[in-house]
């Protein structure tokens, strides 16, 4: 009995028997597990970068090659909706970190209405992006489904690159803008997926909170949900001046 | 004393396997397929890699079988060409790539590391039914017509010239994909959060370095291949031109993109066969591994490193000569940590006390195998000689050595040396020493004429080729129906020996591993009470001393 | 290398080659890149000797049976230090001899014979400058530098000739090159080594390489009768690329005399050299390739010509610096040679348009 | 054993949340008011520099990097290391190639 590893063992058992119900067996302590389940995520989050990362590099090198039609098109997109999702999307982002705090301070009406607020945010982000990409589909600027190049090689055809006072394009260049528009497509489209799978989780994660789920001193989902969050919000910050803004000089 | 073994069975007339372990705590199916018990998993796994080992190995044989002959008789070109895509999908993405990791990593890591479970258990159970669901999409899409475009998927054959199952292929290894990111986010969390106490990062075996190595290159590799195939799904589908350059895109973004990942994904393969050489070889010499911080950093060198130098699968694509350079040079520099482990293993041997039991066979096996593959790997990362060495039969000849010769090896050295474990019994040792051999015999047979092919020029992929290379087939041909037979002998005495084998014990082999130091099979829990780590790793001395307590304590 | 022991050398490539074990050294290059095989050959069976050496002594030296008790050792920062150091040195030795030869096999020189290669499913077509045409043969002399310009018309097809130790992928949309020099006359396999399809292994042919002699007498037999440049001239005048491309003051298009090899100023401020592949930017995407002070209205002529159309088009702007034709159609004393006027009038329309062109859109 | 030293969990006041969220929306205005000022060569530069600058805030604040261990630091530190490796060494080719359009 006077072996260090059985006293120890016993100072653990009784660790045991005193954990919460949200401990899971396999760990030793609440810290251990909330501590791994934080890791993971960061460590999910990484294989998310990365697999955004391949739509970057070509985004990348097809903008070096045709930067006109780069240019040309992305005058298609409304800088208004653009920089209004932006601030919805801080916003949400902003809400989420409230409702974390709340969590951690075991505020119980206060997460649930950040959480309502960040759920709302989410859905007038996917709302607008809705608009815009239905404003696409109306000019037949969706790649691969009766695309036309007409914005781009008789812009006085369309306000939008009126506005701008865009040169008409070859018609080489102008099917360039194609290729504008699938990476705009796949990279806000990738985005607002994981915006979509956000916005299920947090619908769970309301009818939780009420229950007081989260407020009882296990914010871990909570903390790790607002990583993913946070994560998208990022996706976002870069998507929006490289998709919108840089070529709005010219 | 001096006896010719270490192996130490408990007096078999008494012994028993214990009641209660992992596998007997529940019955019934889905004890089985709801279990979050990272053994049980492993079990599912070996079960479901071992099916698709067999699968592509049939297609092998297919494949060797057409090439005994110079003409395409046996079959239609169009079918050879689904034959070795599927070969190498299958083999690839649903056998090497979780070989290791998901059945002897999944067992071991939590008991080498003094846990109860990997981190995520449900997380760990989903990767298994992942890995399922894309094994039966990639059998339905084999089934339904197959694919042809090579595992490469070149576009823009694999986008717009072939009318096979692509999509389908392509979402299965999507899907396959994110069952290895898991396996490898899981092993990383579990390593960095769940060791025991006591278990620095220095007391960890080697094992479990490989894999701390393999999952970085998991989690942060394949997401970009994830990302290739949903661009060439959506390049069949609507048409997208990012890869076409009949819309402007670019055939080598694939080219970069892909091997991004399917290079690193070499040494997903082999890192953790590295891991289970180094186990073995110092159980079976009695010696810590000689130079542990320098194999354990290599480890980590190679897993870096990997991801600097995927270009050189493109030398000859036309990519800029000063890329081929860069990546040339570091190409280079990943070969060194391959060679340092090997002349630590060889000096592992040195003044230790060396038994020859199946796992330290296969592990010899190994070392010859491994040189050779990976010399062989420096013909081609030199820019000059990959130039007439690419893309023939040579390049064939190098992976296979490293992936079969290397990685299979260790698989089988892995699988002998803890079936004990797994299972509460031993293998027949005669007959398993037998096939290891058969196994080494065939396998040389079968892929060194395959260097020599290459040298001469014959490419890869053909389904007919100049009667002048006829000689060297057969040759490869014959040492396939060999290397089968070896293959085959360990399945069915494995099985055997789930019923009949001798009754292992606890420590069959003495090893020092923290695996070893509890029942056999193991409790649910793996340990009865959370060991407390007071040794550095492989120390046989501190292994003797708790026998010495044992035997003192009884007493 | 043959200048380090000759006779040595010879015997074993030629022992080597006998007994099938070893490809044919039939181009300059090849000795060159088989000695740096041969080192790594070399190193590399050192290098398993040493380790099956190790293994098997270490194995009987220390069996259990004669080395009851291990002796722990901890390791040897020395021996780690050696075994690093060491193949590290060989490595990068032969990553600089690689290197060298990489380099040497993808840099023609600039007096080489060019001939374009264009791949398809599943074949392979030669084009050579006088105007022959191939299918899965090539036809070439020894002892001189032959420059071969591929591209692919469908999916990436690798042109490789082991007995030469030369090979390069043909990709779609983009001119690649390589370059040989045959040694010795023969026949010699040539495979497509990138897999490209139902019947990429049919897809092989050979080289022959002739004395210079036969190569004229195949050269002569096989002629088309209008050479590469003449084809490209008469696509050129059906495409009424002269409309433009001319020499007048107001000409909407830049003048293509000359204009092979030049350094051009681009509307978009780079300078680019106008080699083979700028050329065929050029013509297929134009509107990325507006020279300084004109404007962007040429059409593109993508899916509108085939890759052996493009390839003529490129012969016939390549050969307008030299005096070929333009001496004919010279009217007028201007210092530039106005030709591409009257090339139109030289022959009937669309009689050079090659009769496989159906362009490469084919999806 | 790693559960100890991480018990004090550091919780963020709303203060600051309110801080950074306001310095998120003025970088918005601020990038979308940089866009429509000719800066050549500069335009994408300032939009990304502020965008790096916002994406560094919310991970160091929002996400409690500046809070956190060595080891989420350290992790983040590789997604960012293997996303330029990936980025940087395919340009690599691409900016280097002879007959390239750069």
């Amino acid at each position: 009995m006077s072996d260090s590893p059985v006293m120890t063992q016993g100072v653990m058992e009784a660790a045991k028997h005193a954990h919460p119900p949200y401990q899971r067996h396999h760990f030793e302590s609440v810290a251990q597990q909330a501590d791994a389940t934080n890791f993971a995520m960061w460590i999910f989050l990484l294989t998310e970068i990365m697999f955004f990362g391949g739509l970057f590099t070509a985004y990348l090198i097809l903008r070096n090659w045709y930067y006109p039609a780069f240019v040309a098109a992305s005058h298609q997109l409304n800088i208004g909706w653009g920089t209004g999702n932006t601030a919805v999307l801080i916003s949400s982002s902003f809400t989420m970190a409230m409702g974390v705090w709340c969590a951690e301070t075991r505020r119980k009406s206060g997460l649930v209405l950040s959480l309502v607020l960040t759920f709302l945010l989410g859905l007038v982000f996917l709302g607008i992006k809705t608009i815009e990409y239905s404003e696409k589909i109306e000019k037949h600027h969706v790649p691969g489904f009766h695309y036309s190049v007409q914005s781009f090689v008789n812009p006085a055809s369309d306000p939008d690159s009126v506005a701008y006072g865009d040169k008409p394009l070859a018609m080489d260049m102008a099917r360039k803008t194609e290729l504008y528009f699938f990476l705009y497509f796949a990279m806000t489209g990738m985005h607002a997926l994981h915006m979509i799978i956000g916005i299920a989780i947090l619908g769970y994660m309301i009818f939780r909170a009420r229950a007081g789920a989260y407020t009882n001193g296990h914010v871990t989902f909570v903390e790790n949900f607002g990583l993913y969050w946070h994560f998208v919000d990022i996706i976002w910050i870069f998507l929006f001046p490289l998709l919108y803004l840089i070529s709005r000089h010219q | 004393m001096s006896s010719a073994t270490i192996v130490n069975l408990p007096d078999q007339s008494t012994a028993k396997i214990p009641k209660m372990n992992y596998l007997s705590k529940e019955n019934g199916l889905l004890s089985w397929l709801l279990t979050g018990d990272h053994k049980r998993i492993a079990i599912l796994y070996l079960i479901s890699i071992s099916f698709f080992f067999f699968i592509g190995g049939a297609l092998a044989g297919l494949i060797r079988l057409e090439l005994l002959t110079p003409q395409s008789d046996l079959m239609a070109t169009d079918t050879y060409n689904k034959i070795f895509s599927m070969h190498g999908i299958i083999m690839i993405f649903f056998f090497l790539v979780p070989s290791v990791p998901a059945t002897l990593g999944n067992f071991f890591i939590p008991m080498m590391l003094g846990a109860k479970d990997l981190a995520l258990p449900k997380i760990n159970l989903l990767s298994w039914y992942l890995y399922v669901a894309a094994g039966i999409l990639a059998l339905y899409s084999m089934m339904t017509g197959g694919v042809d475009t090579g595992w490469t998927f070149t576009t823009p054959l694999s986008t717009h010239y072939v009318n096979t199952n692509v999509i389908t292929t392509g979402i299965a290894i999507f899907i396959a994909g994110f069952s290895s990111i898991f396996t490898g986010l899981n092993f990383i969390v579990t390593i960095h959060k769940m060791r025991a106490p006591g278990m620095t990062w220095f007391r960890m075996p080697l094992f479990v370095w490989g894999h701390y190595a393999t999952s970085i290159l998991m989690i942060l590799g394949t997401p970009v291949l994830a990302i290739a195939l949903v661009l060439v799904v959506l390049e069949r589908t609507v048409g997208i031109g990012v890869f076409d350059p009949a819309k402007g895109g670019d055939p080598l973004l694939f080219q970069h993109l892909f091997w991004f990942y399917s290079h690193p994904a070499v040494y997903i393969m082999i890192l953790p066969g590295m891991g289970v050489i180094s186990e073995v070889i110092s159980t079976f010499s009695r010696k810590r591994v000689f130079g542990y911080t320098a194999v354990a950093f290599s480890s980590v060198a190679i897993a870096v490193f990997g991801f600097f130098v995927w270009a050189h699968h493109m030398f000859i694509m036309g990519i800029s000569n000063y890329s081929v350079l860069i990546f040339s040079l570091l190409t280079m520099l990943v070969a060194v940590p391959s060679a340092i482990k090997i002349f630590n293993w060889a000096f592992t041997l040195y003044k230790g006390s060396i038994t020859f039991e199946t796992p330290m066979l296969y592990a010899f096996g190994f070392m010859g195998l491994f040189t050779i593959g990976g010399m062989t790997g420096v013909f081609l990362g030199t820019s000059g000689t990959d130039i007439h060495l690419t893309e023939t039969y040579f390049i064939v000849a190098h992976f296979h050595f490293v992936m079969v010769g290397g990685m299979l090896m260790a698989f089988l050295a892995g699988l002998h040396f803890w079936w004990p474990k797994m299972t509460g019994r031993m293998y027949p040792e005669k007959i398993s020493q037998l096939a290891a051999l058969v196994t080494f015999i065939g396998f040389n047979l079968t892929f060194f004429p395959q260097f020599i092919l290459g040298t001469l020029g014959m490419p890869r992929r053909y389904a007919s080729y100049p009667p002048e290379f006829q000689v060297l087939n057969v040759f490869s041909t014959a040492g396939a129906t060999i290397l089968g037979v070896g293959y085959l002998l360990p399945v069915l005495y494995l099985t055997w020996s789930l019923k009949y084998g001798e009754i292992a014990g606890d420590n069959p082999w003495q090893a020092t591993g923290l695996e070893w130091q509890t029942q056999s099979p193991p409790l649910t829990e793996n340990f009865r009470e959370i060991p407390i780590m007071d040794h550095e790793a492989y120390d046989y001395e501190w292994l003797e001393r708790q026998k010495e307590k044992e035997v003192a304590s009884v007493g | 290398m043959s200048h380090i022991s000759p006779v040595l050398w010879q015997y074993l490539v030629k022992w080597l080659t006998n007994f099938a074990l070893f490809p044919p050294e039939a181009s300059k290059i090849a000795p060159q890149m088989d000695a740096l095989y041969f080192f790594i050959v070399l190193v590399s069976l050192v290098g398993l000797t040493i380790v099956i050496l190790l293994v098997t002594s270490f194995s009987i030296l220390y069996s259990k049976k004669r080395h009851p008790v291990a002796v722990q050792i901890e390791g040897s920062t020395l021996l780690e230090a050696t075994w690093t150091i060491i193949p590290l040195g060989l490595f990068l030795v032969m990553f600089v001899w690689g290197a060298l030869i990489y380099f040497r096999v993808y840099t023609p020189p600039a007096n080489a014979m060019n001939i374009y290669v264009v791949g398809k499913q599943w074949m392979w077509k030669a084009e050579h400058p006088g105007g022959q045409h191939e299918i899965n043969a090539l036809h070439i002399p020894i002892n001189r530098p032959i420059q071969l310009t591929l591209i692919s018309q469908d999916v990436f097809h690798s042109f490789s000739i082991p007995a030469f130790r030369v090979k390069r992928e043909a990709i779609p949309g983009r001119y690649t090159s390589v370059w040989f020099e045959a040694t010795t006359p023969g026949t010699y396999h040539l495979f497509c080594t990138q897999y490209c399809g139902t019947e990429h292994s049919h897809m092989i042919g050979e080289v022959v390489a002739l004395t210079p002699d036969d190569y004229k007498k195949w050269l002569a037999s096989s002629t088309s009768g209008s050479s590469l440049a003449q084809n490209g001239e008469r696509l050129f005048a059906s495409l009424s690329c002269a409309a433009c491309h001319n020499t007048k003051p107001d000409a909407r298009g830049p003048s293509l005399v000359n204009v092979y090899g030049s350094k051009l100023r681009l509307s978009n401020g780079q300078t680019v050299i106008a080699d083979d592949a700028y050329l065929r930017e050029a013509i297929l995407s134009p509107s990325q390739h507006i020279t300084q002070g004109f404007a962007p209205i040429m059409p593109t002529y993508q899916g509108q010509i085939s890759e052996e159309g493009v390839i003529a088009l490129v012969e016939f702007i390549k050969n307008l610096n030299s005096d070929y034709r333009v001496q004919q159609t010279t009217t007028t004393t201007d210092l530039l040679p106005e030709s591409e006027g009257k090339a139109a009038s030289g022959g009937p329309a669309a009689a050079g348009q090659n009769p496989a062109g159906k362009g490469m859109v084919t999806q | 054993m790693s559960g100890h030293d991480e018990q004090e969990h550091h919780i963020v006041s709303p203060k600051v949340y309110l801080a950074i969220f306001a310095a998120l929306l003025v970088l918005t205005a601020l990038t979308v008011a940089a866009s429509f000022v000719e800066m050549g060569i500069f335009n994408p530069i300032v939009a990304l520099a502020i965008a790096v600058v916002k994406a560094t805030l919310v991970v160091l604040f929002f996400m409690h990097v500046k809070y956190s261990t060595k080891l989420t630091k350290l992790t983040v530190g590789a997604g960012l290391f293997t996303f330029i490796v990936l980025v940087g060494m395919t340009l690599s080719d691409y900016i280097t190639r002879a007959w390239g359009r750069w």
